[in-house]
């Protein structure tokens, strides 16, 4: 195969003061190839693409676009050279529609007027052209994440780009979302393009890359092809440690049911319910996974069980209903939470990972002394939390804003677990975590199971709800559409269940 | 003389008052206290403050200036000054004073504003030729009060059956009511709208508003009046606006506060109780612009009344 | 494959059609409570025996207490869709006064509107520089330029106008002449042609003399700095809808990050609304000291501020400050008027809320209807019975704000990245 | 701790510095002497009558300035503590007055009762943004305007007492007002009042409150990520009302120190600007009770000094100008030791991740 090389990265050095970020890295990219990146958490993955997308600035080496010696002093620079990238953390104003967030800054019309219908029939056209179903009328704050994602690659694609970054784009989609994209994916390699993505995801990354490149503590340690080498492979030269595997049960469920819900119902009067009189049980020592494209009913379901929507129904834990408690005392009788989105709801940016240990855990010991916060009683949480989840990064003193996600998502999951919780509700618990923390996510989940546990798990990633799930619970259109075994059905059956082509109640207890 | 030390040979007159532009009796004050000055030899101590917690410190800062003479200029200063029992040196003055203050050792002094405001009010009504005037003022206060009940009862002792519509910009204690001309302006266009010829504003800066408008209302069928307040109005307006200055309400401020220092100098400032009023023409109204030929015997009999007696002003304060 | 995309989100409304119905819609529902209202005011008038409620003085007054507020609003509508709280534009306004006084007195009305917009931008450059260069705290600078503004205009006033032709301290010399007032031909007496409206208000016929009068109060007489105010509302809407620097602009207040990684330029965008906007500010501070011929001190008594209030009650849009700033226009024209004019306006208020009460009670919103029902029956109540003290009318405009604000149903939606500081170097995550 | 409190203290005094000299070019640029007019400034400003004024009227600043951090430490702007404060000090005045009481249950029933006043008109804008999700500084700045309305109608109306001009309440007697703390006995009127034990223990009670209670914590999270504090059990609403009802509670002291300490009844004395300078004093002391009242002293001192400004033929002017550019410079003052604060930490966490770094790598090799 004759192919171009698009991309050519040579000796690329990135120093965040004496941190050493990316260390001589060397890449070459060429046309009409998906490239794929691997890398543990903090490796250096999403450094390199925003030296390559104009964001930041290389210490040292050289980038040469398509054989041509470039200096990107800005992001338009790297977007006139065909450069575009979706960042891992989407970029669009929540308030204006999607044509105008994809038209930003490259608006067509004159200076006293925007050629709005142009700029909308360029839009739609180019999203039909992808296949990629979006209203580019709608206003971006009403999207779901697939429909926002397929905002930011529209965005990419507006400005002609022959090279696309996607930073771990997948973390967020559901299989089949994925699938799509994937597929859209093919389509701009057909067309000459070159795609880089990063993920953490090894399986997909095995099934559609063409190229591979393995990056540890901001150096390359390997360059491989999916034909060449197996999952565990990469797993070895990323992290060396092996895949994340769980281990079979020994400890029964128990009889005792920790979390019930009955009827429960969430929406505004007069619309149609977002979440439709949903009833399940969560007994001690159980993980019951809910399944199901986002935007079925899982948030709702969350916010109802945290007490943080309005609902009908009734919720009870340990037999006791709690439908009429605040957040506050759900959470004092026991109720741990990881939330969807660790950056809103998971931990407060701008705080010490001394204050984050205390969030939720506020209102009592070691935390709270009399009315009196303690600080030396939130450090020492935070503390633990930091040694038992191996968080790296930081100590007490450093604000959470300067972990990378995967490493908040590690201290996140250690707070709620270490407080000796007797239901968990968890949202994509491992979203964004590398495959080391992922192992270490699901045998704290296990054993915590093993002690008695009840958990809900609400995930988008179908291997995780198979792996650790005694039941499994399918949402669709606000309800539970099927109750499954996860040992006798395969990922393939379940999206059929989730995207509402199969339909059916009961199943196995 | 513009430093401190040029004319340091002469004793020492401090003035104690709020800030000037208020278009009222503050400006009168510091003219009378700039005129002075041009008049006679003496130093002048300028105690100028926006605020209003401090007029004990002021007075002591005079005190430990030597001052020979301190000019309070407000009723405010009555309190600080009865306070301040000690002060051999040096003689007090408190301008604006409640009538009737007896505070010892200090010479207060009281102006009769219902007098002439009672004056403008029969020239109002004299004027009037839809029997219907008004009256704006600048912030709903005794002292503002005072103007208006002269004025009414003015009015109504021309005319018993003469309408008289009142509007204050501001209410008790909001001063922006003495600032806000747009608002004076609107006011004034509700008013005349309203039937009302001739409008007296007491409105401090606000009063500009009144003024133009005035000019701006009148058609040839309807001519529209103002009557201006404090100092003589029609001398200080835009020519334009001149022909509809009907008359203003005088208040000597600075003549009060020229004289105490004239007395204070010849040595004849006297502690007690001096009200200027019309009698010793400490308050009148102007005749600039000869708008008021036409009813000069009637004013001039009214005024006579007042002195004599025969009439008694009702007053707010 | 593709099939599955459409699930993303089941939840999310359907593709509105965007056709004009919905803004003819719009029209009709604007044209029936415009009718409504009309009907209102006249039973009003006869209820409350208060001819002043439909007086074409009334309703000229509220044009042009309407003018100041809503320019100094729109003015900061500007810097806040950009991002920047903008809690400065009173003194963005004084320094207008100021710099209108000077340059009116020395050049003529055209000057003083010109000088308006001069005043503002200084303080304007200020706070950019402070803000957008420097990244300070927006409230603070805010705070500051207030404080600032006023003293230096008094403390200026003194080297500049004191002493000078008519000037003090506290007042510049006179500005000669005045823009010159527009009427409507054939409406209201423009051009020399009859007045129609005026002849209509005279008449005393029911129904013809008020509309005469609403009708003549807004065309009699408007003077050309209040058409050019009022017309900046449109514009502006114009500029944020419609152009490409105006969605840059709600990008730089919404996103900036976005804009930046696109290649905008999130701090050019944000100097030029910022500036804009000041110099707004400073017309509206230009257009007061237009009125009283001079520039005078603290004669924008506040109204910064009232525009600030004005912004956010409009939700951050050119539409809703027209309705703010007219709501509080028509009640401080009324509140200047004669006591019986504010009890009508009492009943005008009670009766929409009821209506409001009742007609969301009937739709089932049980909840949502409580708070204008009693608010009306309340006021009704007090129309009926209760003698007003006279001062209550001087706080017409901000008591009539509040209730509107209680019974309104909307959340209000600032720009997202409102006060949100943007570092000249990009370093996200 | 030590660096904090060097960032503290260093923003107020290279605040100060930056003011001069902006003032320093403002009076050179006019014409006047600026050198004479600190020199007469400064001499009568450390007299101790003028030290002790200042002192004095530091206290309604930092009162203020309290009311206003403790709003803008819960990421609201409480712009309506000025009309709290006017209808306090008025309910205040009434009380002190009329309740016939002996002076120890009456002064602390006093200012109880201007605590309930400043917070219920601090609850309305709390309500409306809680319910209707209208901002605060809206509603504030109308009940400010309401409460101009308000307190002219009682005062005219119900309350007033006094003949002539005087608009005032009954005057306070003795066992009405507050007591002097200490006579200093150093020259003619150098009492202290004993509000200052009401501020001191006002910002005492701030800084438990805010900085070493849960309840300060759960505002701190409730500020900064309102998500994050609901999924963690505390309500956001209940936060914004309660932050709300102490900012109003402390605005409604702020007029008391001129009520029961100066004019003895409540009158068209009662400043009016107190709640800017309190914002400046807070402003510049970063929310900071330690801040606010050494910006609270900054600020008094300059207004009282600049009395004296008539001395040398100077415009009062001077001194507001000088006090608007202390709070300019602030910011700047502020941005300059933040910048300089940063350096400080990026290098110690350079320093600190380098050390772990070494102690993670050692990890790795032991395993
Ligand atoms: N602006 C910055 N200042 C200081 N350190 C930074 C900065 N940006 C990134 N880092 C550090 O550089 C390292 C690499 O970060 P990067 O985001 O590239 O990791 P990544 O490989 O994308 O990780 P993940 O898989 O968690 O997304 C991390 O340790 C991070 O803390
Ligand atoms: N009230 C509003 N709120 C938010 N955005 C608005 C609003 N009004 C207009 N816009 C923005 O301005 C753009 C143009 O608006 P508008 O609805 O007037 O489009 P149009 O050109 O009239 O559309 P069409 O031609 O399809 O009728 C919209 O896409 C929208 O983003
Ligand atoms: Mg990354
Ligand atoms: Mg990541």
């Amino acid at each position: 195969m004759e192919q171009d090389v698009l991309v050519r990265l040579t000796g690329i050095v990135k120093r965040f003061g004496a941190f050493v970020a990316n260390d001589r890295i060397d890449l070459t990219v060429k046309a009409g190839t998906v490239h794929a990146i691997v890398g543990e958490n903090g490796a250096g993955k999403s450094t390199l693409m925003k030296i390559l997308a104009g964001e930041e600035h290389p210490d040292e080496g050289t980038i040469e676009i398509a054989g041509t010696p470039r200096s990107f002093r800005s992001p338009r620079d790297a977007q006139q050279a065909g450069i575009g990238i979706v960042h891992q953390h989407f970029l669009l104003a929540d308030a204006l529609r999607v044509w105008e967030n994809v038209v930003l800054a490259d608006e067509p019309g004159s200076a006293f007027r925007l050629d709005s219908k142009a700029a909308r029939s360029r839009v739609a056209s180019l999203a039909e052209q992808n296949d990629f179903l979006v209203d580019v009328n709608a206003v971006v704050r009403d999207l779901g994440v697939g429909g926002r994602q397929r905002v930011e690659i529209l965005k990419v694609l507006y400005r002609d780009a022959r090279i696309i970054i996607l930073d771990e784009p997948t973390a967020v989609l559901v299989p089949s979302e994925a699938q799509s994209l994937f597929a859209a994916m093919r389509r701009f390699t057909e067309a000459g393009a070159a795609v880089i993505f990063i993920s953490h995801k090894l399986d997909e990354v095995l099934d559609f890359a063409d190229e591979i490149t393995v990056i540890r503590a901001g150096a390359v340690v390997g360059r491989t092809t999916p034909a060449d080498s197996s999952a565990s492979d990469l797993a070895a030269l990323m992290v060396k440690v092996a895949m994340p595997t769980v281990a079979p049960r020994e400890v029964p469920v128990g009889d005792d049911v920790v979390l019930e819900a009955k009827g429960v119902t969430v929406g505004e009067a007069g619309e149609v319910p977002a979440l439709d009189d949903v009833s399940l049980a969560v007994h001690s020592g159980e993980i019951v996974g809910i399944a199901g494209v986002e935007g079925n009913g899982q948030s709702e379901l969350l916010m109802a069980l945290l007490g943080r929507a309005r609902h009908t129904g009734t919720i009870a834990m340990g037999g006791r209903d709690i439908s009429a408690l605040p957040t506050e005392t759900r959470r004092a009788r026991g109720m741990a939470y990881i939330p969807e989105d660790r950056h809103r709801d998971g931990v407060v940016l701008s705080m010490a990972l001394r204050e984050n240990a205390a969030l939720g855990y506020h209102a009592r010991p070691p935390v709270k002394r009399g009315p009196w916060f303690s600080r030396s009683g939130a450090a020492g949480v935070a503390r633990s939390i930091i040694s038992r989840f191996d968080v790296r990064g930081g100590d007490v003193s450093t604000p959470a804003s300067a972990l990378s996600g995967g490493n908040q998502q590690k201290f996140i999951v250690g707070r709620e677990l270490g407080s000796d919780p007797r239901v968990l509700i968890a949202a994509h618990p491992t979203r964004g975590v590398d495959i080391g923390a992922q192992s270490a996510v699901w045998s704290e989940l296990t054993a915590a199971r093993d002690k008695g546990l009840g958990t809900l798990l609400v995930s988008a990633d179908l291997d995780e709800l198979l792996a650790l799930s005694d039941r499994l619970l399918v949402f669709y259109r606000g309800r539970i559409v099927a109750e499954l075994d996860p040992r006798a059905v395969d990922a393939q059956e379940l999206g059929e269940y989730m995207t509402g082509v199969r339909t059916r109640t009961g199943g196995v207890a | 003389s513009t430093s401190s030390t040029a004319s340091s040979d002469g004793p020492t007159i401090a003035m104690l008052y709020g800030t000037t532009g208020d278009f009222s009796f503050m400006d009168s004050a510091y003219e009378g206290f700039t005129a002075a000055q041009a008049e006679f030899d003496f130093t002048p101590l300028d105690l100028s403050s926006p605020n209003t917690d401090d007029y004990q410190d002021r007075l002591d800062l005079a005190l430990s200036q030597n001052a020979g003479l301190a000019i309070g200029i407000g009723f405010q200063w009555a309190t600080p000054m009865e306070q301040t029992t000690d002060h051999p040196d040096t003689a007090f003055v408190a301008v604006d004073i409640d009538k009737g203050t007896v505070i010892p050792d200090v010479t207060t002094i009281s102006f009769a504003a219902e007098q002439s405001s009672y004056l403008v009010g029969v020239a109002a009504a004299l004027a009037s030729t839809t029997g219907h005037v008004g009256f704006i003022g600048g912030v709903d206060q005794p002292s503002i009060q005072n103007f208006f009940v002269g004025y009414e009862a003015g009015a109504k002792s021309v005319d018993p059956d003469i309408v008289v519509d009142s509007t204050y910009l501001a209410p008790l204690g909001d001063f922006t009511g003495f600032s806000d001309p747009t608002k004076g302006k609107e006011a004034a266009a509700s008013m005349y709208a309203g039937g009302a010829d001739v409008i007296y504003a007491a409105a401090g800066g606000s009063g500009q508003g009144v003024y133009e408008q005035a000019a701006a209302s009148s058609t040839d069928a309807q001519k529209n009046w103002a009557i201006g307040v404090d100092g003589d109005v029609y001398s200080q307006v835009d020519d334009s606006i001149k022909p509809f200055i009907l008359t203003s309400a005088i208040k000597n401020v600075n003549v009060a506060v020229e004289d105490s220092i004239a007395a204070y100098l010849d040595g004849t400032l006297e502690p007690g109780e001096q009200a200027f009023d019309l009698s010793n023409d400490g308050v009148g109204y102007a005749t600039s612009g000869g708008f008021l030929d036409a009813y000069a015997d009637q004013l001039e009999q009214a005024k006579q009344d007042i002195i004599d007696g025969t009439v008694t002003v009702p007053s707010a304060v | 494959m593709t099939g599955t995309l459409d699930t993303a989100s089941p939840s999310a409304p359907a593709a509105a059609p965007r056709s004009l119905t919905p803004s003819r819609q719009r029209m009709r529902a604007a044209l029936r409570w415009g009718l409504l209202g009309l009907g209102l005011i006249i039973v009003a008038q006869y209820v409350a025996d208060a001819p002043g409620i439909a007086a074409s003085s009334t309703w000229g007054s509220a044009l042009r207490l309407t003018v100041p507020i809503a320019v100094v609003a729109i003015g900061g509508l500007y810097s806040e869709r950009a991002g920047i709280i903008n809690v400065g534009l009173e003194g963005m306004m004084i320094g207008g006064t100021w710099v209108a006084g000077l340059f009116g007195w020395w050049w003529g009305p055209w000057a003083a509107l010109g000088g308006g917009i001069v005043g503002g931008l200084i303080f304007g450059l200020l706070m950019a520089v402070l803000c957008i260069e420097m990244g300070l705290n927006q409230l603070v600078v805010g705070v500051a330029i207030n404080v600032i503004a006023a003293a230096l205009a008094r403390f200026m006033a003194d080297i500049v106008f004191n002493g000078v032709d008519g000037g003090t301290i506290a007042r510049s010399p006179r500005i000669d002449g005045s823009l010159p007032n527009l009427s409507v031909p054939f409406l209201s007496g423009g051009l020399g042609t009859p007045d129609l409206t005026r002849t209509m208000e005279a008449s005393g016929i029911p129904v013809v003399s008020q509309i005469g009068g609403i009708v003549g109060g807004l065309t009699h007489d408007v003077s050309l700095a209040a058409i050019i105010g009022l017309l900046l509302i449109p514009a502006t809407a114009y500029v944020l809808w419609r152009t490409r620097f105006g969605l840059r602009w709600r990008a730089a207040g919404e996103q900036p990050a976005a804009l930046q990684a696109l290649g905008g330029k999130v701090h050019r965008t944000r100097y030029i609304a910022l500036l804009v906007g000041s110099g707004l500010a400073g017309f509206a501070g230009g257009y007061l000291a237009l009125i009283s011929q001079a520039y005078v001190e603290n004669q924008t008594a506040g109204r910064g501020f009232i525009g600030l209030a004005t912004l956010i009650f409009g939700n951050w849009m050119p539409s809703g400050v027209f309705l703010g700033s007219s709501l509080f226009g028509f009640s401080d024209a009324v509140g200047l008027g004669r006591p019986e004019t504010f009890r009508a306006l009492l009943f005008i208020l009670a009766v929409i809320f009821i209506v409001l009460g009742l007609l969301r009670v009937y739709r089932g919103a049980r909840k949502a209807g409580i708070a204008p029902l009693a608010l009306g029956v309340v006021l009704l109540v007090v129309f009926l019975f209760v003698p007003l003290p006279s001062a209550l009318a001087t706080a017409a405009p901000y008591l009539v704000t509040l209730a509107v604000l209680v019974v309104a149903g909307t959340t209000m939606r600032p720009p997202a990245a409102l006060g949100q500081l943007f570092p000249r170097k990009n370093s996200r995550g | 701790m030590i660096r904090r409190i060097a960032v503290t203290l260093a923003g107020p005094v290279v605040s100060v510095l930056l003011a001069l000299l902006v003032t320093t070019l403002f009076l050179t640029f006019s014409g006047y002497s600026a050198a004479s007019a600190y020199e007469v400034m400064w001499n009568y400003g450390i007299e101790p009558a003028s030290l002790v004024s200042a002192l004095n009227n530091a206290v309604p600043l930092y009162l203020a300035g309290v009311a206003a951090a403790f709003a803008l430490r819960m990421g609201l702007f409480n712009i309506g503590v000025d009309g709290q404060y006017r209808v306090a000090a008025l309910a205040g005045a009434v009380v002190a007055a009329n309740l016939p009481l002996p002076l120890y249950l009456r002064l602390p029933i006093t200012l109880l009762v201007c605590c309930l006043v400043g917070a219920l008109w601090a609850l309305v804008p709390a309500l409306l943004k809680v319910y209707r999700g209208v901002s605060e500084v809206i509603t504030s700045i109308l009940m400010n305007a309401i409460a101009t309305t308000v307190v002219a109608i009682l005062l005219a109306d119900v309350f007033r007492d006094g003949g002539g001009q005087n608009t005032g309440t009954a005057i306070i007697g003795a066992d009405g007002a507050m007591p002097v703390l200490i006579d200093l006995g150093i020259g003619n009127r150098t009492s202290i009042s004993g509000f200052l034990v009401l501020a001191i223990v006002v910002g005492v009670l701030f800084y438990l409150l805010q900085y070493r209670t849960v309840f300060g914590f759960t505002l701190q999270v409730a500020a900064r990520s309102p998500e994050a504090a609901e999924s963690a059990g505390i309500g956001v609403n209940r936060r914004i009302i309660w932050a709300m009802l102490g900012s109003g509670a402390i605005a409604g002291l702020v007029g008391l120190p001129h009520v029961l300490g100066t004019a003895f009844r409540f009158d068209g004395t009662l400043p009016t600007d107190l709640m800017f300078t309190g914002l400046a004093a807070a402003l510049l002391g970063r929310s900071h009770p330690i801040g606010i009242a050494v910006g609270a002293f900054i600020l008094a001192f300059v207004e009282r000094s600049s009395q004296v400004l008539g001395l040398v033929k100077l415009p009062t002017e001077v001194g507001s100008v000088f006090m608007a550019v202390i709070l300019l410079s602030s910011a700047i003052g502020y941005w300059l030791t933040e910048r300089a604060d940063q350096r400080i930490a990026l290098w110690n966490a350079l320093r600190r991740r380098r050390r772990t770094d070494a102690a993670t790598t050692g990890l790795e090799t032991a395993r």
